[in-house]
């Protein structure tokens, strides 16, 4: 009787069980890191603004202080965006390049909103306060990265469920002293941030001897 | 000898009847209907069914427990028989574990189809997403996934390693028949076999081990559908018994679903020769039997549950069995375990119209036990009276239909495609047999 | 012959008590590599091979076992450790609900590995190999059975070997070519 | 959110032109607010007309405003009146970048105490209703103001001469100052004009009654604070009286220091007082007259005859509890009856009453105003008829045939929220500024008068109010924010800024008018002619739509009333027994007739009403309005008798053999097995089992652990609760499909159960939010870990979390959570919506979260002034919107807070406690004097 296979049969026969396998390891691994790559939250996309503004020259250059325009984020959820005038009060007196600066007058002309677009929005189902944090000792960088290198303003982090869980389950890696939330050039200085007396992160707690910390309950971020 | 493989791999090889392919196009018909009520739940969701608070779940886990049901009896008796190396085993094996195979494929569709947000039907696999969320391994409903994944696989393995030697048979005979593009596909999928004295002996070894371990799996695969019930608070599923009356009461389905398949594939392949009329009896008696221990079931269930102390599992279960929910009820005594007891006659046993009738009407019983359970389960609940009855839509019953119509192609194809009996397994019969004659 | 170098030779008989009788024979005349095929199982020969099909018993067990400690393991350490929650009141270890997932895990890698280690101690997949150039042999799969004597064989020399393999009596004797 | 939010403010100031001023944070930012308004009418009307999902992302925070504001202009709040009949309660309007989006009770105001009803809430939703009229309009086509303005001017110029001949002004029921003082200038430039009231559910015999017993049209007006001993004959203090918040308020806090009117309630249509009663008297209309005159007499009251078998036991009652002791009547009842009770509260010396001057500008019998106006135009006597707020093409007694007489008029112009049936019928239509967007002034049940504030701006630019309507006809066209300040000055003189600014931060303008005490008239009793027998009409307003107007609040339509649990539309309710002997069973179609005027309506029994009549609720069968009113239910305004009477005999009533479809979450369970609600005797307690063993250790809640206690004894079954729940939550409406097939989403539901005989049961509700159980059935079922239990023992539901497997519901034996069958979230997407709360997709189920955002604002505002939350810092919406304050919620681990004494009560349990799950949620049972403990 003839062979219906040669020997080559077996060879291609095992070579394909081979490849297949590590195609379906390379696919399962791919996708894992693809989940957790920057490219998949959209870090480093600058989004389109009214105006061309750069942080690099108003926060690095000029060293503004973030809470300048940004004047809610110690009282507020929101961070608060720059209004028209917030603006034009400068810019009346320096580099006063009209052009540029016609959204913000026809703004305040008609007592419309200035419509400045999020890089790091975050979704509906997720609460997230400005407030909270920055009294928690959360700098800026943390979340928003050096935007004051940013000529263009883009995303720094992915911002995604584990960005937030990895800093909710060791919190002290990521906090400062109250007087450096905000400084630019902070180097760790071992001094470890006072916790607020009533904020969530004081009520630690363990049940069969396993500790739990209410930052990572899901009614934390979740509404 | 030779005369086995001849006509059985005939019935394989040969070109399909006009009856057959008019069968085939039917069902793949049917199919479409299944593809549509698909589409229809995944496009405009769940709502598109006829659910509501309290009645969440209706066809669709009726009929994941029905089908699981059926595979379950089915591979079980398929399994039994390998272990007790019965006779029975060279006649009904293949069709037995082929239908339990087509039952979990139908089945299959609902755990998934049944979500809410079916796209995220991974969620219930511990997989490190970048979430950090993981499953909640206390859930029976995670317990069901692993259930009937492990069911799925099992099953084929099951089935595939006995058709190893088989296919290693078909390879030669298409070979012979020069048609050897055949021969390679069916070579391929033989592994290369060539009857090794040794690879025979391990290739039992792994057989019946499996077959061991399906028992188990199986019975543990039901229990599971019937844990998603029991351990909830709803006083008509909250009961220890829950689980084994799932099973039991899911015998005469699966061995109806091949009794009825053995009495087809007999005239329609005309293999009366390894199906004997011994076989049949053999067969239609089990399923008699079955309908028997279901009605114990019942009958039990009656017992315990109107010596139940807690008045509210008594108003559920009198409301299921004399109020409301009295006619599936008793529509499934009646069909699933009085009317196999028909099969005692050996009249009714000749006949092979009403092999098909009885089996396929158990099938049927055992369907409207599951509706007396998922649905008039909740005709009484600890609050009373909330919320309006369950009426399914079209959808539903589309899907019910078209997985029915799945499972028949299914079965039609491997009919066509395979050995429908197992060949190895008659020549042993036989060579044995006729060892014995020769002895005499 | 000619070259290529034989594989061996093959007897063919019409029972199987032939080939059980002829396989003792062989062994009894010493030879070790040898094999035998047949359309359906033979114990008896394959206990006169002195074949042991316990190692697939032994694999299954073992990687039933393995998954059984993975399926609990991994429920215990997610449960307890990687993310802990209050999940209606229960201890975070809850292992008896664990229990169901720990049991069908662990039957599901012992069929696997039973039918994978049957086929890995077998060698197969091997769809091409020489005992396929025997003449006649696709009877092997029908209602043949067979006897090869291996060149590889400290005993064989093509004439002797023919020789003792027609001294069994079998339908035909053949030489095997190896490609 | 209570514990985040600034103290109230005021009025914005009129828009400054812009200071480039760096950094001066404007008042108030009352532009960004405009804008995103702007923005918002927009979108709706994009999203009614296209249903876009992309709508503006109206006062998004990333949308900075144009000048720079403090950070708390984001939430304000807002004082002001909402009206009901024309009478006044104070509510507290929240808006959130701008937009109202809660309705709350303004705890300063008589009115409501801090409580609302279902009207109040449901009016953030009317507000941001895409279906609102908002062009003006000439037969329907849209046209520039301006011409309005010229065709206002022309109708001047030609009645100006002959005096205002042929010019009729016909208005809702008024009790705003300023409208009554603009309406009396306009009669006086136009002496032959006349201003007619139409108020299809005002009560003439009362008015009637007090002339007849006090020679002037006084307000008698209940103190249940200090009754002990109610008669109701009709009267519904809990439900429809103007002033029902302030009364269930006093009712309760009576009854809970033990002191509580003992309430008899003799009525024929089941109401929530008589659910409430403690004692109740189905009184067949035409009895109604014999029972009252049998009590008076027994009561000693000469001249006062009749006889009843339950009379003289009521009147031991009555004289045993004096002075406590008073007698109302409310709708449907004659004037006699009305004349008896004031001469029977006189014979008591009931202290529980006051005589008040009536609170309307111009109290006046409404039907025969609105007959008066007919017969006008049927004699062609009228040329320009201005029809400011009312609807009478719809809600006019369809026997006086208005609809026709309206064709006749050359010059007419309806001022209409909503393009409604009179707008169609009328040339100018002109739309009507909201409430919550406009100004103006009113008064409250007791005369309490307040000004009202829009919290918003003008959603509808060319909305305008009566007054600006008016004071146009008057050629002096004025604001009306300036014709509100015009009237305050005048009564308030050089301290006007001060009390202005005053009342509208406390949302208060004066004070009640004393009470009076007249003598009783000498002819005070002029006994009427006796019923016909005979199967008896009676009218009554619906308690979700009330005479209409609240027929297009999907919220409302959608709320089952609170004893017939029917939902989008209303039935012939009757006896169950005259059902019966009708061969009617519920959702059967019967043909009512009545003076020759046919409607068709299911036909719905209800326990424990008066056999013999059948109540048919007005608001039904709205013809125009937009889509979620039309066609609900049947217009009982078509059988109405044309005086508008309360109650009509000669009905008439035959099945048609067919079924109607009545969509209604009762499933006719009269029974209570499970004794989901307990009654215990006064002073009684119940059993308080013991925490139920368990083999583990039970979780720590740090910090707090929220719980929440209700009151079943407190509860009215009013729906306020569920309705605030809706609002807040931005529950989804489903519709009346959606409903009868069991897919309601309402997170917080009243269940209502009967015990006793069918004839006249006790009927008991009860509010069922989440149970937010410690050992919760509803978390090991959830494969993917969605709903787990956090730090505060709240039992959370993670939507982005759920697949949808709806297992959760199958074992919660409470059944309240809720699946969302379908995608609910383009319709709810409005401004209208919470911006705190999710809006949640397809396939996940979601429930009562026991108001988790507030708590959450409370938190963080909390450790912003570095302190631990007080008691009462969290407030849910459903307890900030109780009447009766049945609901507590608040921390179990401090055991001073109000929810932990409220578990100290002797009549504390907790439903299906036997279950072994723990509920956080908890009951107090009812109290009833036949109840044995």
């Amino acid at each position: 009787m003839a062979q219906i296979f040669s020997p080559a049969a077996d060879a291609r026969l095992r070579l394909a069980l081979v490849i297949g396998a590590a195609l379906l390891l390379l696919g399962l691994g791919t996708g894992f890191a693809w989940v957790r790559s920057g490219t998949a939250w959209r870090v480093g996309e600058p989004a389109a603004q009214p105006i061309p503004f750069s942080h690099a020259v108003h926060a690095g250059g000029l060293g503004l202080d973030c809470r300048f325009c940004h004047a809610g984020v110690e009282r507020t959820a929101d961070a608060g965006m720059p209004s028209a005038e917030t603006c034009l009060g400068c810019h009346e007196r320096v580099w006063n390049v009209t052009a540029q600066f016609a959204p913000l007058r026809a703004a305040i002309a008609r007592g419309a909103a200035v419509e400045w677009s999020s890089v790091s929005r975050l979704p509906d189902h997720a609460r997230f306060d400005h407030s909270a944090h920055t009294a928690a000792g959360v700098a800026c960088g943390t979340c928003h990265g050096k935007v004051e290198e940013m000529p263009r303003t883009a995303k720094a982090e992915t911002l995604n469920m584990g960005f937030c869980l990895d800093c909710h389950r060791d919190p002290a890696a990521q906090q400062r002293p109250a007087g450096a939330v905000f400084a630019r050039d902070y180097a760790p200085t071992g001094e470890a941030h006072a916790l607020r007396p009533h904020g969530l992160q004081s009520f630690r707690y363990e049940h069969y001897g396993v500790e739990v910390s209410p930052l990572t309950r899901c009614s934390t971020c979740h509404r | 000898m030779s005369d086995v493989t001849a006509p059985v791999a005939a019935a394989a090889l040969r070109p399909g009847a006009w009856g057959f392919r008019l069968s085939v196009a039917f069902c793949a018909a049917g199919v479409v209907v299944l593809a549509a009520s698909v589409a229809a739940v995944l496009v405009r969701g769940v709502g598109v069914w006829g659910n509501n608070i309290p009645h969440v779940w209706g066809f669709d886990l009726i009929g994941y427990a029905w089908w699981i049901g059926i595979a379950n009896a089915a591979s079980l008796f398929a399994a039994i028989l390998v272990l007790r190396r019965h006779g029975l085993r060279t006649a009904v094996n293949r069709f037995a574990e082929a239908a339990a195979l087509a039952a979990i494929l139908a089945a299959a569709f609902y755990p998934i189809l049944h979500l809410g947000r079916a796209e995220l039907f991974l969620w219930t696999l511990p997989y490190p997403s970048y979430t950090g969320l993981w499953p909640q391994f206390g859930s029976p409903l995670v317990w069901d996934f692993w259930g009937i994944m492990s069911h799925v696989v099992v099953t084929s393995l099951f089935w595939f390693i006995g058709l190893i030697p088989d296919l290693a048979t078909m390879r030669d005979a298409a070979a012979t028949r020069g048609r050897i593009g055949a021969a390679r596909a069916y070579g391929l999928l033989a592994l290369g076999w060539r009857g090794s004295v040794a690879h025979w002996h391990r290739h039992q070894a792994a057989y019946r081990l499996v077959a061991a371990m399906v028992l188990p799996l199986l019975l543990w695969a039901q229990t599971v559908v019937a844990l998603e019930f029991a351990t909830t608070l709803v006083p008509g599923w909250h009961q220890a018994r829950l689980p084994l009356h799932v099973v039991v009461t899911g015998l005469p389905s699966g061995l109806g679903v091949v009794l009825a398949l053995a009495a087809v594939l007999r005239h329609a392949l005309s293999l009366q020769r390894f199906v004997d009329r011994e076989d049949m009896n053999l067969l239609a008696q089990l399923t008699a039997t079955a309908g028997l221990v279901a009605a114990l079931a019942y009958a039990h269930e009656l017992l315990v549950g109107f010596a139940e102390e807690d008045p509210t599992t008594r108003a559920a279960l009198s409301a299921r069995v004399l109020g409301p929910g009295a006619p599936a009820y008793w529509g499934a005594v009646a069909l699933s375990a009085a009317l196999p007891q028909l099969l005692w006659s050996g009249w009714a046993r000749r006949r092979t119209l009403v092999l098909v009738a009885v089996g396929t009407l158990a099938a049927a019983g055992v369907w409207l036990d599951r509706w007396s359970l998922v649905v008039d389960g909740l005709l009484r609940d600890h609050l009373v009276g909330i919320g309006p009855a369950y009426s399914p839509s079209l959808a539903e019953w589309g899907l019910l239909g078209g997985t029915l119509a799945l499972f028949a192609l299914v079965l039609l194809l491997f009919g066509r495609l395979v050995p429908a009996v197992s060949m190895y397994e008659t020549r042993h019969e036989e060579s044995e047999a006729e060892m014995e004659e020769e002895e005499r | 012959m000619s070259h290529p170098p034989p594989f061996g030779q093959m007897a063919e008989f019409a029972e199987a008590d032939a080939l059980t009788e002829a396989v003792r024979a062989a062994r009894a005349a010493g030879w070790r590599h040898l094999e035998a095929y047949s359309p359906y199982p033979i114990p008896e020969a394959a206990e006169a091979l002195g074949v042991s099909a316990a190692p697939v018993g032994y694999i299954a067990l073992a990687a039933g076992a393995f998954g059984a400690a993975l399926a609990a393991g991994t429920a215990w350490y997610i449960s307890v450790h990687l993310y802990p929650v209050n999940v209606g009141g229960r201890p975070l270890n809850a292992w008896p609900t664990f229990m169901p997932t720990t049991y069908l895990v662990a039957i599901l890698w012992a069929c696997a590995a039973a039918l994978i280690g049957m086929l890995a101690l077998n060698g197969l997949p091997r769809l091409s190999h020489p005992a396929f150039f025997a003449r006649g042999f696709h009877r092997a799969s029908a209602d043949r059975f067979f006897l090869l004597l291996s060149s590889d064989d400290p005993l064989y020399e093509p004439e002797g070997t023919a020789q003792f393999l027609r001294g069994l009596s079998p339908l035909r004797v053949s030489e095997v070519r190896s490609a | 959110m209570s514990g985040a939010i600034p103290p109230r403010r005021g009025p914005d100031p009129a828009p400054e032109p812009p200071q480039p001023a760096a950094l001066a944070p404007a008042p108030h930012g009352a532009l960004e607010r405009r804008e995103a308004l702007r923005l918002m009418g927009a979108s709706l009307a994009l999203s009614a007309l296209a249903g876009c999902e992309e709508a503006p992302e109206h006062g998004h925070p990333l949308h900075a405003p144009a000048r720079a504001s403090d950070g708390a202009a984001i939430t304000a709040e807002y004082a002001t009146v909402l009206e009901l009949d024309g009478l006044s309660r104070g509510v507290i309007v929240r808006t959130r970048n701008g937009h109202a989006v809660k309705v709350e009770g303004n705890p300063a105001h008589p009115a409501s105490l801090g409580a609302t009803d279902i009207f109040a809430e449901a009016a953030v939703l009317s507000l941001h209703d895409p279906q609102r009229a908002r062009r003006i309009r000439r037969d329907g086509r849209p046209v520039p103001a301006e011409m309005l303005d010229a065709a206002i001017a022309a109708a001047r110029a030609e009645l100006a001469p002959r005096g205002g001949r042929g010019l009729r002004i016909l208005t809702g029921p008024v009790s705003s100052p300023t409208l009554a003082r603009i309406t009396g200038a306009v009669l006086a430039a136009y002496p032959e004009a006349r201003w007619h009231q139409h108020d299809p559910l005002a009560d003439d015999a009362a008015l009637e009654g007090a002339t007849r017993a006090f020679g002037q049209a006084l307000a008698a007006v209940p103190d249940l604070s200090r009754a002990r001993a109610v008669l109701c004959l009709g009267a519904d203090p809990l439900g429809t009286m103007p002033g029902h918040l302030r009364h269930a308020r006093d009712w309760i806090t009576a009854r809970a220091e033990g002191r509580g009117a003992r309430l008899i309630v003799a009525e024929a249509s089941p109401s929530i007082t008589g659910a409430r009663a403690d004692r109740r008297i189905p009184l067949h209309p035409a009895n109604a007259a014999a029972f009252a005159g049998a009590v008076a007499a027994a009561l000693g009251v000469e001249g006062a005859s009749g006889t009843h078998p339950d009379a003289a036991g009521v009147a031991a009652e009555l004289v045993q509890d004096r002075p406590g002791a008073v007698v109302l009547v409310g709708r449907g009842m004659g004037a006699e009856v009305h004349a008896l009770a004031h001469a029977m509260n006189a014979r008591l010396e009931s202290e529980a009453v006051r005589l008040l001057p009536h609170p309307l500008a111009r109290p006046e019998p409404m039907a025969a105003s609105l007959a008066s106006i007919m017969a006008d135009i049927a004699a062609g006597e009228v040329t320009h008829l201005l029809i400011l707020g009312a609807n009478p093409a719809y809600d006019a007694p369809a026997a006086l045939g208005f609809e026709a007489a309206l064709r006749r008029i050359p010059f007419t112009l309806h001022l209409g929220f909503r393009a409604d049936e009179t707008t169609r019928l009328c040339t100018w239509q002109v739309p009507m500024a909201h409430p919550l967007e406009s100004w103006g002034d009113s008064r409250a049940f007791d005369g309490t008068p307040a000004l009202r504030q829009p919290a918003t701006v003008p959603l509808a630019e060319e909305a305008r109010g009566e007054v600006e309507i008016l004071t146009a006809l008057l050629g002096a066209p004025a604001t009306a924010r300036a014709a509100v300040g015009e009237t305050w000055r005048a009564a308030w003189g050089e301290s006007f800024d001060a009390r202005w600014a005053a009342a509208l931060e406390e949302g208060l303008a004066g004070e009640a008018p004393a009470g009076l005490r007249p003598a009783l008239r000498e002819d005070w009793n002029r006994p009427a002619p006796p019923m016909p027998r005979g199967l008896v009409a009676v009218f009554a307003p619906d308690p979700g739509t009330r005479g209409g107007e609240a027929a297009h609040e999907a919220w409302l339509q959608e709320m089952p009333r609170p004893l017939t649990k029917i939902t989008w539309g209303n039935a012939a309710l009757m006896a169950p027994a005259t059902a019966a002997a009708h061969g009617l069973s519920p959702g059967d179609e019967v043909e009512l007739e009545l003076g020759g005027r046919r409607v068709l309506a299911p036909c719905w029994p209800v326990p424990g009403h008066a056999p013999d009549c059948v109540t048919l609720p007005l608001g039904g069968g709205r013809r125009a309005g937009g889509p979620v009113g039309e066609g609900r239910g049947f217009d009982a305004y078509a059988l109405r008798p044309a005086d508008g009477a309360w109650t009509a005999p000669g009905l008439s009533m035959r099945s048609t053999g067919r079924r109607a479809d009545v969509v209604t979450t009762d499933s006719h369970h009269r029974v209570d097995p499970s004794e989901a609600v307990r009654t215990v005797a006064p002073g009684g307690t119940l059993p308080q089992p013991g925490r139920d063993a368990s083999l583990h250790p039970d979780w720590p809640y740090p910090a707090q652990a929220w719980g929440m206690a209700i009151d079943l004894d407190a509860c009215i079954g009013c729906n306020a609760c569920a309705v605030a729940c809706q609002a807040e939550n931005n529950v989804p409406v489903v519709g009346p499909l959606a409903v009868s097939q069991g897919r309601e989403m309402h997170w917080l539901r009243v269940d209502r159960y009967h015990h006793g005989e069918e004839a006249n049961p006790a009927s008991s509700f009860q509010p069922v939010p989440c149970m937010h159980c410690e050992q919760a059935p509803c978390e090991p079922v959830c494969p993917v870990n969605a709903t787990l239990h956090d730090q505060q023992g709240l039992n959370l539901m993670v939507y982005p979390r759920c697949i949808g497997t709806r297992t959760c519901s199958n074992n919660c034996p409470y059944k309240v959570r809720r699946f969302n069958w379908a995608d609910h979230r383009r319709l709810l997407d409005t401004p209208a919506r919470n911006p705190d709360v999710p809006l949640r997709p397809r396939g996940v189920m979601e429930k009562c979260t026991y108001c988790s955002h507030r708590i959450a604002g409370a938190r963080s505002a909390a450790s912003a002034e570095g302190r631990a939350l007080r008691d009462g810092d969290v407030e849910t919406a459903c307890q900030r919107a109780c009447p009766t304050r049945a609901i507590t919620f608040g921390d179990l681990n401090d055991p001073g807070s109000a929810v932990s004494r409220a578990r100290q009560n002797g009549r504390h349990y907790a439903m299906l406690g036997h279950l072994g799950t723990r509920p956080r949620t908890t009951y107090l049972a009812r109290v009833a004097p036949e109840a044995e403990a």
